[in-house]
């Protein structure tokens, strides 16, 4: 009973929506692109075969909007809709209502994305799964005494987490017992103004855990499978940065043993589609866990590169209804891969955003390198969204390999009109720690306390001087022969050579 | 031959250049250096000294002494002035333009959330000044300087552009 | 007895430099370029670490000149010289010269290269070492007689072919005994002017063979490996185009039986280095030598995609005298690569050599592509060297897999500024006899006799009827708005809008 | 508004085209259709009409209405003429100016190696004309048309640089 899906429209914009459209085009599907103002010459708009203006460029007033997205969908005559990450992509509501509509939703059911969007409602399930769940505990709403009782039971430091919570919000850690009742009512103010749930519970605080999470694959007949894990510990404000797969420490036993209670608990959940079983890892080999992540990650494709697998294929195939063409063990975990975010902003400031026009868009290439951009050259990166605009992954064939490519790779990229990670991931490739492998979610912290990410030396200095000594120099020239010339001729020198010379030598060793 | 001060980090570089017979000559801190310039685009170049490759950008806001030049991944702000002109400067006191601003302007656009500080307060570089949420985030506006509030252009609510007045230390 | 490699001159340009840069970086060696006038802002030069003009544009002036190369190296300190392909990469003398100067020649010894560069040695080193050959006769200098005799043993059609050949010279098909003479003699001619050797032999001619090669590795020990088969029969005179690994008709049993015919002819002739046996085969099993390059080829990545090696890098470890890490049962074949020349070129016209500035250029890029370029935007394609500007690699877990990436990212490369063989390969994509993988060196004169590579529709007529039409009357319209503007302001509207707005819409449905 | 006659192939299109409020609306054939237009570069588009997709690159010489529209990996050749000269034209039983170009020109630089014609010889559409070697391949240039060799202004071992005039039929 499987149902040919042929045209998809694709909830979502930038980098997410160009990698699902390129498995559409791979899998002879139409792909639909919705836009907003501000997107109306976005890339994933040009590589679609269809697009559709749906609104202002806030999301609240474009790629939020479900009447909107079901109305172009029905228009057009989209048989499915993928929701990417992010926006809608976990959204129980929308879910529901394509299905009601008589549109494919890609992704789970409805009452899945439910019962794991609730951590309280997760937690409970995980360990109805037989899951280590980190030691903590319910709390009952007006309760202090009971909640301190049981802070002590679970043991300082401990973490405060909102049910409905996500993205840092409503979480407070709390060393000692004098802070927590001050901790737990602005957690729950902030829950409730955030979520507009209030609910909050503690767990026992983990001081430098790794982030561990295994992708699952579910078809619709009860089949079931994890590819192995990502380590995602390198983190700022709880977001990645830097991704992996396989982590340096998790052996084949131990990735038996998560996988399998990864598969357990999707199974327990009635899971359908891709997802991500997310959990906290100390080594030697303790592992707690987390979350569910009911949606297509960011970081899906190291896990493409390690398994061959062409995960947004997998999805629409599920959601066709097709079984899962291969078992657990007909996988294995070849090579090594990192996946760099390559994200608009200034890592040095606190990683805060930055907009513009890339005036220069040059992409890595050659062996072992993947981009997936979102953007190309001259794009505009806009102030609205999510300021992710491509994602950098490598391939090696061991760790090493892959950070030796990773390396070159980021020194190839070429970007300009906005500040960027590449300098930032470039100098963690260098760091001693993260070469060890010995990571933890307090990298970031413990090793740039100071938020300078730097590899200048004496000879880069040296050459940016004479760089920069350089393009004064060539400007004034230019400025004394053409002194004469009207003034708005004046403006760039360095310009107006390069548009005589028509991208020919000024100079040099000729 | 036309002298330049460059400063990077805290270092500072004396640069000579020359352009002769379609050729340039440099000196770097009084040592000869070979050096290959060949223009590749709008404020792009290909820079080879004594043979080492630098694929180079230039961005110069044409407002004061300051460039970026980014090159092998990396962005490093460079602050260059005519070498004559800097050791004059130096002599008489006077701190390069880039360390004296005073004014605090937004460095993209977005949202005042909240507003930190009132005219009159004392601040110390590092001081959280104001808040903007911008891209779904909010960034926190630190102080570079010791000084004090001399004037808010701003309050909380207000929509602000790339490059607009912020506030103003004294 | 190993000997570390700290810095590599790069005897070459183009996209193979640029590739084997890669690799250096990879292996954090220094690499240094080598330029001629015209590619002072070439590619390559940008990647290297260190950068050295060696003369004017055309290649006997720069690259071919072996006293520049040796000087440069020896000047800065090179360890070693990577000759690429083309240019030096098969000459024996610049290998011999190497040595002697105290560089190491990455790649076979001089002597190997003599011995496999002339075609009847290579033919009687693969009969000594058991190899299948195709049916011929050496001939003796100046016996016509005799020599039509022995056409007559082989067996019309028969192939001349100049002992000393290559790229087709020197080269006839004979149908018939009464063409024989005038044929013989005119080969001879064109060798001794080509070659400065007119020596020949003749062949039974195969009307419809696949072109299948092995790529070998063998180290310094005596350790020798192949590493699977690449089908290279998409040609035009004799020059590839298209080539995919694994050949769709070669199984692992025919895969186990030439591996083992080309690793014993390497061994035989103490081969060193990367190299690949070619052999000419018919289905279903019948195979036979052709000839051996001592050199990388064009077309390694299709069996990097499907090894997960670097041969650059395997390259480079041979040439330090490292042992192989691997043995041939360490290695396999995991899905299916496919890669697509990318030259500066007109199909349309014969495949004439196009030139120009690359006013836009864009990578393909997502799951499964790789690309190695030797441009980036607004390089300039010289008209000193050869077309190919790029290779476009796919890979799928299979075949279909493959082809349908080749598709998508033939559609997302953007060139302007020459013509490319794009547009061609995108066609091939759709021919149902290419997909059945039913090819043989005859393909493109069989399919498409007429030279006519299009896939136009009406649909995409009516689409560029469109965007042609709208480029004449925002052009149009702006000169009557701009009529009482300077002439010099007049040129372009579409250019002079663009630059008011700053890449914003003008227009669109807002 | 404007009305275009494009030329693809041996097709015709009739394409109207009207700017009104800062919106596009277009015919083809007569028939609406809706056009979304968006400028991307200086010579390329985003274009969606009726909701399809197309990403084009527009290249036009300025000397003729020939222009080539890239888009899908395809490279297509197209001639636009305003619609109501082009009827003229046709009335009078004038061709379009791109098949009656009787001077053959160097696509490309290189040098000439054969001259295979001379003045007088009558050529058909396909014959070789001359030979010209250019990055290391020889290049056989064939006659477009039918007709006689007029004038022939290359000799072998000539260089000619792209553009320049090889020979003219008449």
């Amino acid at each position: 009973m499987t149902q040919k899906i042929t045209k998809i429209l694709v909830a979502n914009r930038g980098e997410i929506a160009v990698r699902i459209m390129r498995a559409c085009r791979d899998m002879d599907i139409r792909s639909v692109a919705v836009f907003s103002d501000c997107d109306a010459g976005a890339y994933h708009v040009r590589m679609a075969d269809e697009a559709y203006h749906i609104g202002p460029s806030p999301s609240t007033e474009s790629y939020l909007v479900q009447d909107k997205l079901i109305e172009v969908a029905k228009k057009i005559g989209a048989d499915a809709i993928h929701p990417g990450y992010g926006f809608l992509a976990e959204n129980a509501t929308f879910a529901k209502r394509c299905v009601d509509e008589g549109i494919i939703f890609i992704g789970p059911k409805a009452e899945t994305i439910t019962t794991l969007g609730d951590k309280l409602q997760a937690r409970k399930a995980a360990l109805e799964s037989g899951l280590p769940v980190v030691p903590g505990e319910q709390l009952d709403d007006d309760n202090l005494n009971d909640a301190l009782e049981k802070a002590h039971t679970v043991g300082f430091p401990v973490l405060i987490k909102a049910a409905a919570g996500g993205g840092g919000k409503g979480m407070r850690v709390v060393y000692s017992p004098d802070d927590f009742e001050e901790a737990l009512r602005s957690a729950g103010n902030e829950a409730g103004s955030a979520f507009g749930d209030s609910r909050v519970f503690i767990e026992k605080y983990l001081e430098r855990p790794r982030h561990i999470e295994f992708q699952i694959l579910c078809d619709q007949h009860g089949n079931a499978v994890h590819l192995g894990e990502r380590e995602c510990s390198i983190q700022r404000r709880h977001q990645k940065l830097i991704e992996e797969s396989p982590s340096p420490v998790i052996t084949e036993a131990m990735r038996k043993k998560m996988g399998a209670a990864a598969v357990n608990i999707a199974q327990k959940t009635g899971y359908v589609g891709a997802g991500t079983v997310e959990f906290m890892f100390v080594e030697p080999d303790q592992f707690y866990f987390l979350e569910v992540n009911t949606r297509l990650q960011v970081e899906h494709p190291v896990t493409e590169m390690v398994t061959g697998l062409d995960l947004v294929k997998e999805q629409i195939a599920i959601a066709e209804g097709v079984e899962l063409s291969f078992g657990q063990d007909d996988l294995s975990i070849v090579g090594h891969a990192i996946e760099y975010r390559i994200c608009a902003e200034n890592p040095e400031e606190n990683f805060m955003p930055s907009t513009g026009v890339l005036k220069n868009y040059r992409l890595p290439a050659g062996p072992g390198v993947r981009v997936d951009s979102g953007v190309v050259i001259f794009s505009e990166v806009p102030i609205y969204y999510d300021p992710l605009i491509a994602k950098l992954i490598v391939w090696g064939k061991d760790r090493n390999e892959a950070i030796s490519r990773g390396r070159r790779a980021l020194e190839e990229y070429r970007v300009s009109g906005v500040d960027t990670t590449i300098g930032f991931h470039r100098v963690l490739m260098d760091n001693e720690t993260f070469i060890r492998g010995d990571l933890s979610t307090k990298f970031l912290e413990e090793e740039y306390p100071e938020h300078r990410y730097s590899r200048l030396n004496n000879t880069y200095r040296e050459a940016a001087a004479i760089a920069a000594a350089l393009h004064s120099f060539t400007t004034q020239r230019k400025i004394r022969l053409a002194s004469s010339a009207p003034k708005n001729q004046q403006t760039s020198a360095w310009q107006a050579r390069h548009r005589r010379d028509n991208l020919r030598s000024f100079g040099g060793d000729r | 031959m036309s002298r330049f001060l460059v400063r990077i980090e805290s270092e500072e570089y004396d640069i000579g250049l020359e352009y002769r017979s379609e050729k340039y000559y440099a000196t770097l801190n009084g040592r000869e250096v070979e050096v290959s310039f060949h223009r590749l685009g709008e404020s792009r170049a290909l820079l080879l000294i004594d043979g080492a490759s630098y694929e180079i950008d230039v961005r110069a806001n044409g407002f004061d002494n300051r460039k970026a030049v980014f090159m092998k991944g990396m962005e490093i702000p460079t602050e260059v002035e005519d070498y004559n002109l800097a050791q004059l400067r130096k002599r008489a006191g006077i701190t390069s333009e880039a360390s004296v601003e005073k004014v605090v302007k937004a460095s993209m656009p977005g949202m005042v959330v909240e507003v930190r500080v009132k005219p009159g307060d004392a601040v110390t570089a590092g001081d959280p000044l104001l808040v903007i949420e911008a891209m779904k985030m909010e960034n926190v506006i630190k102080a570079t300087s010791n000084g004090a509030v001399k004037d808010v252009s701003v309050a909380a609510g207000n929509s602000v552009d790339k490059g607009d007045k912020l506030l103003e230390l004294e």
